[in-house]
């Protein structure tokens, strides 16, 4: 149509779509989607690292990693802003995460077992996550655009701190080194598939970045975090996990093995070490806030029933 | 022991414990706002422990720091009100507990803005203002949940019936607080009472709860005699100085 | 590490973990009756970890103790399978996953008897009397609860579908399982499934329940890859040795 | 009237008073009370050492705690059959602790801190238990009589159990010994307030004492505990913590202070460190339970419904 086609022109110049523009259904049909279920993985994403707020060993870590997840309900906050102007509300969202109709990053399926799994996730996770993030500041949406500026900026410090933590295990105590090891082992594919699979063959990501809703391909971004990530493991003086990992002269890159799909797809189904964990947990705090957010709002109600009759 | 490193640890002890019952909630609050909210109370309180911690650990002068008095010390040398270790219960539980030592906290923080002490009067000032916030938003919540529904106002009840007993302790002097007070150091916890009963007894009639008549008041948190919730606190705060002793974390 | 002293750690670590969880319940029971046989259980179970590790400790000839492996070692030197490492939740998941369990060690114990390391065979022995009484015990719970009422119905059966994926890891053979069982140390454990399927299917059919169809089977507790569950059971479990090494007990 | 003197002459003669016997109602009252206030503190009494058995140092010593532990499961066991020979349900009297209309002893209310507290319990709490239920073995009401029996052979294995932890402690490290001292001190006064106050006003008293229902006066017992206790109190290398306590070779025995009988009242009302936390924990335990008990009944009558078919 002549519409979607001055819309696609408008997304082709830069420009940026603001909620009362008008958009294709699918355009704003796979932001919800997208941006969604970010909105969701921070908030799943407080539950890897609120599993060791009570053991810091540290007041400072105690306080450092207390900020850090604080500051994903913030990016999660945002982020539900971001998808109301596009005509859905958080406790819909909610409810299609709690019921299983939408879907939040899987590597929040997989537990924190040490204390350097902290420093794993701020690095590797986090680190995959800013290298999908970045690009997004220049999306086509407005407010989704100006949603990741702000995160990113927190995001980078996030990651700072992981590979801070890190540092100090792999310098550590022989206990600390074999915890910085095994964290890097259980994280190291994982993370590679925050990525997601190759999109090759893929009809939504090229839709998608047509859109600028996508700015780069899976393979492109995973290869930018190993390409990034390589050197930063030797300078901590552990081994990747990938046997098979080489520099690349000629790509100038290095080749790496590819994660276990199969693996990615069963936790994708729901058969990760914690989805069941982690949804019980959000549904949980969900039920049990209920009487909470009925007595708030009643009584909010009261008030301005009040403030009327005066 | 000094009195003054005993005061500091009360402190110092009372804030750590809090913060890190506040610290459970991390992800599993009834709203993201108060995920938010409640991380913040938590870090504030991570604050002030490290401060009073910190001048506890110098005023001692035997070379620990505020991570070593917080944890590498035994259940029995903890000096933190009793109130403060309870378990969180439900979100009607933290907020009320909050409620009822963040106006404790508050009038605390602002005689000791006074003190003859320079160091305690900085860290008071410091500390006066984020308190400030934080006991005008649990006194709100306190009043909106007291006076929402009838499910959350029943809870707000049992979460004061509850604590109701472990109120005295902040006000009860005894031989520390009494030397403390007649140097300028700390205030007369006795006279912070009045006021105290005034502000709560103000929230109260807004939040439609009943103050329990009874003035039973447990003792025991500031000379070491817990209850049996903060031993189990200690395994999870302290586990990895604990069990790995001598790291660098 | 020898395939055998994996092995053993596997059995020490399983029925330790376990006999964990199942004395976190010890004065909570349903009725005085429930106090008491849950304490059995866990006193059996406690008596199995002791001659596993104890056994696991003599074959690594390193000096340690059955002790030392269960309060001394990190958690990812931990073997024993997920299933006994989850909550209780309730009594109704408490009885399921012991069932489930007992059907399984059952049936390993009466092979283990036959094993061709004297040592194994002579514990499998003793331990296999206690194991039949326990076996039928959680059977004929799961069985009544099963079929008792529509409540009692409702949550075995979503005790069953949150263990059902923790059954597989079981009978899932690694190359050190392989290796005990070429030597007839260990049985083969893809084995066990047949008569532990219809043992269960007889059991669930008495119960009323449906089997989920799902054959995926979380793995990693052989392994020492955990869920988040474990770390916190051992700084329970361990504090104490841990915050005061060297002191004997 | 005739049958109480005929009653009161079988007592004197030292003959067994068994359920079918005609007796007076204030002997049964009494005896309800007293059993099932004795039940009451075997269940309650799981409380404070089953805080301790997921800490315990060895496995060893799990074992003995969870063996003891439910000993006194058995023992409560034992007494609710006692008072049900008397005509009262168990689950009567379980409703009657759970409404706060009948007692359990005190000592429970007090909290247990240290792992030196297992010792204190076994070696003071147990101790003093002991002292009250020997001479209960030859009570004047048969079923209790023998379940005394039963109970007195366990709890004085209990004790020496106890003592082993004290030993343990107050020859171990500076910290184990701080426990220990830290344990008598908390557990010395309350130990002693378990023989109740000074009977010799108690009109309940002399009454229970001619039927035999209580052996001894709380005093005795109480200078018999004190007596038997301070030179096992020198043999750890502990201190009691009562200043004033000294031999006095005229009466052969130990001057000992009073413990603070305000404080026990205190306690008594509801005001102990742990009243409010037991209570709590025992009606969790019930209400938690409620699904089973129906479960089980309703699949046994199922069952007997199916044989009576058949």
């Amino acid at each position: 149509s002549p519409q979607e086609r001055a819309f696609q022109e408008r997304i082709d110049r830069g420009e940026k779509i603001e909620p009362k523009d008008w958009m294709p259904d699918g355009y704003r049909k796979t932001l919800i989607r997208q941006i969604g279920q970010h909105a969701h993985s921070e908030i799943v994403g407080q539950l890897p690292e609120g599993n060791w707020i009570t053991r810091a060993p540290t007041l400072e870590r105690k306080a450092i990693l207390l900020a850090k997840v604080q500051d994903e309900a913030g990016h999660g906050l945002y982020l539900y802003c971001a998808a109301e102007t596009l005509g859905v509300s958080r406790d819909e969202l909610t409810m299609a995460l709690l019921e299983g109709r939408m879907k939040y990053s899987s590597i929040f399926n997989y537990p924190t077992l040490t204390w350097a799994d902290m420093g794993a996730v701020g690095w590797l996770v986090d680190g995959a996550a800013i290298m999908n993030q970045v690009p997004l500041q220049r999306t086509s949406y407005g407010p989704y655009a100006r949603a990741m500026v702000r995160i990113c900026k927190e995001e980078s410090f996030h990651q700072r701190q992981g590979f801070d933590i890190m540092m100090k295990m792999a310098k550590g105590t022989e206990a600390q080194r074999k915890m910085a090891q095994n964290a890097l082992d259980r994280f190291w594919f994982p993370a590679l598939m925050m990525f997601g699979p190759s999109d090759k063959d893929s009809v939504h990501s090229a839709q998608s970045m047509a859109w600028r809703i996508k700015m780069n391909t899976n393979d492109e971004l995973r290869q930018k975090f190993v390409d990034q990530t390589m050197p930063q493991i030797d300078y901590l003086g552990l081994t990747c996990p990938d046997p098979d990992i080489a520099w690349n002269a000629d790509k100038g890159g290095y080749d790496f093995s590819e994660p276990d799909w199969s693996e990615f797809f069963d936790v994708l189904r729901g058969n990760g070490p914690c989805n069941a964990d982690r949804m019980q947990a959000r549904r949980k705090a969900w039920e049990d806030g209920a009487w909470v957010r009925d007595g708030l709002m009643a009584h909010a109600a009261k008030k301005s029933a009040q403030m009327a009759a005066e | 022991m000094t009195a003054l490193f005993e005061g500091l640890l009360r402190l110092g002890d009372t804030t750590l414990i809090l913060s890190h019952r506040v610290s459970e909630w991390c992800g599993h609050a009834p709203a993201l706002e108060e995920d938010i909210a409640l991380a913040n109370t938590a870090l504030d309180l991570i604050g002030q422990a490290q401060m009073w911690l910190g001048l506890a650990a110098e005023v001692e002068g035997a070379g620990r720091s505020a991570d070593d008095l917080a944890y590498l010390r035994d259940v029995w040398e903890f000096r933190n009100f009793l109130l403060v270790e309870r378990p969180n219960v439900d979100f009607g539980h933290t907020i009320m507990r909050q409620c009822l030592f963040d106006q404790w906290n508050g009038l605390m923080l602002n005689h000791l803005s006074g003190s003859t002490d320079d160091r305690i009067a900085a860290i008071a000032q410091k500390a006066a203002k984020e308190a400030a916030y934080h006991t005008e938003r649990s006194a709100d919540l306190v009043i909106a949940l007291g006076d929402g529904t009838k499910e959350s106002h029943a809870r707000m009840q049992s979460a004061l019936d509850a604590f109701w007993p472990y109120v005295g302790e902040m006000f009860t002097a005894d031989p520390v607080d009494t030397e403390l007070a007649r140097d300028g150091v700390f205030p007369d916890l006795a006279s912070l009472r009045a006021p105290w009963d005034a502000r709560i007894n103000e929230i109260f009639a807004s939040a439609t709860l009943h103050k329990p008549d009874s003035a039973f008041a447990h003792q025991g948190g500031k000379s070491g005699k817990h209850t049996e919730h903060l031993g189990h606190l200690l395994t999870t705060m302290q586990w990895l100085q604990r069990a790995y002793p001598g790291a660098t974390w």
